[in-house]
């Protein structure tokens, strides 16, 4: 199984995630990492709260992992997902992949990102610095990959 | 048959709890089920009537028929990432 | 001086180049490394030397992040190219960018990847279990970025 | 005038040196300057007549006019990364 996904509780750090990937026979390695950011839309943010339908993330994520596996076949690919109450600066999520030759690389962590945020039964709430809490406006979750370009 | 309804997010927060147990007549449908669950009162009453549903952790249309031990889940807008 | 570059003969890890970005502004951070590979063009690597006309190398990736950082405006950029002798699965390249939002940290890594690869005064010699050495064909260095698509 | 030859990887395995110290006439440009080095001698006779250059650091054309003290650095295909 070259590519392995997983929703956790804990905190994400890069080395653990970067440690799945990497053979001898690739040429490029990258990291994506999603981080809480301090300011969204003008309002100073806390922190972040994400909830998930858990036992559905870990099928959908195996599938977007599966889908870019099929086409652009990288020797490893990592992908996970936190939950929970997050601080601003720590990682949401953490895609690794590493492929023979660059190109791919890019093309799969994106892939994988744009459709987590398409697909993946997430949510988030933000908490603010006047005490608000507020459930970020999402996507209608798609049941299918977008179309090719 | 006994179907499990999940609320998730906001969802949730509307609805005051994880997920309600019902027992509803063989042939209902996803429709149906959240029609039942909206009638059952208090915040429910403010679910929207038609949710993206996802059916035994697939995404599913509303029109499913459910089948006994169904695990039916109201997803708002995701925004996962 | 948010862009920091470097050409190095010490060895290259992902976490002191993460180090260097990532700010409570930012929900992106993407790191890229290029890493010997075991085969190139069906032959057999041992191992592979990189030569760099270092004070030219050290200007040009700095004209690289700046016109990123022109371009893309990331919160932070870091960049290190090694040279000297690497094995196999060894990291010759690593570029970390954090970015507000995530498409242009995936534009300004690609685009500082690309660049090098036209512009950077460094060459390969690939090293092959036959003992045999050879350098790696390249391109005639550009004086310029490519031009926009 | 006093310039400075710099030599890399194929071509310096060419030249047998990293660097050569020539001096040149006011207005050599850097074309005289490689024919000069490629009539030294050696290996030297195998660079290329018009290979890619830098003058102090910077890509230049070999019609560029050099000056005292100028690094002329003749490029292979350049393959970083």
């Amino acid at each position: 199984m070259r590519a392995n996904v997983r929703v956790t509780r804990d905190a994400i750090g890069p080395g653990r995630v970067l440690d799945g990937v990497g053979t001898p026979d690739d040429g490029a390695v990258l990291l994506f990492q999603g981080t809480v950011r301090r300011h969204n839309e003008g309002r100073s943010v806390t922190g972040m709260r994400y909830d998930a339908y858990v036992s559905m993330a870990e099928r959908v994520l195996a599938a977007i992992a599966d889908e870019a596996c099929q086409r652009w076949d990288p020797s490893r690919l990592a992908v996970v997902h936190r939950i929970g109450e997050l601080a601003v600066g720590e990682t949401s999520v953490a895609i690794a992949v590493s492929t023979p030759h660059r190109a791919e690389a890019f093309d799969v962590a994106r892939y994988v990102i744009e459709e987590i945020k398409r697909r993946l039964p997430v949510w988030k709430q933000e908490h603010y610095t006047t005490g608000e809490r507020v459930w970020l406006d999402g996507h209608a979750p798609a049941a299918a990959p977008a179309p090719h370009e | 048959m006994r179907i499990r309804l999940l609320f998730f997010a906001f969802y949730r927060d509307l609805a005051g709890v994880d997920s309600l147990d019902l027992d509803l007549p063989e042939g209902t449908t996803a429709r149906q089920a959240v029609d039942r669950v909206r009638a059952h009162g208090n915040g429910t009453s403010r679910l929207p009537a038609e949710p993206a549903v996802a059916v035994n952790q697939e995404i599913a249309g509303l029109e499913t028929v459910l089948n006994e031990g169904d695990e039916v889940a109201l997803l708002p807008p995701v925004a996962g990432g």
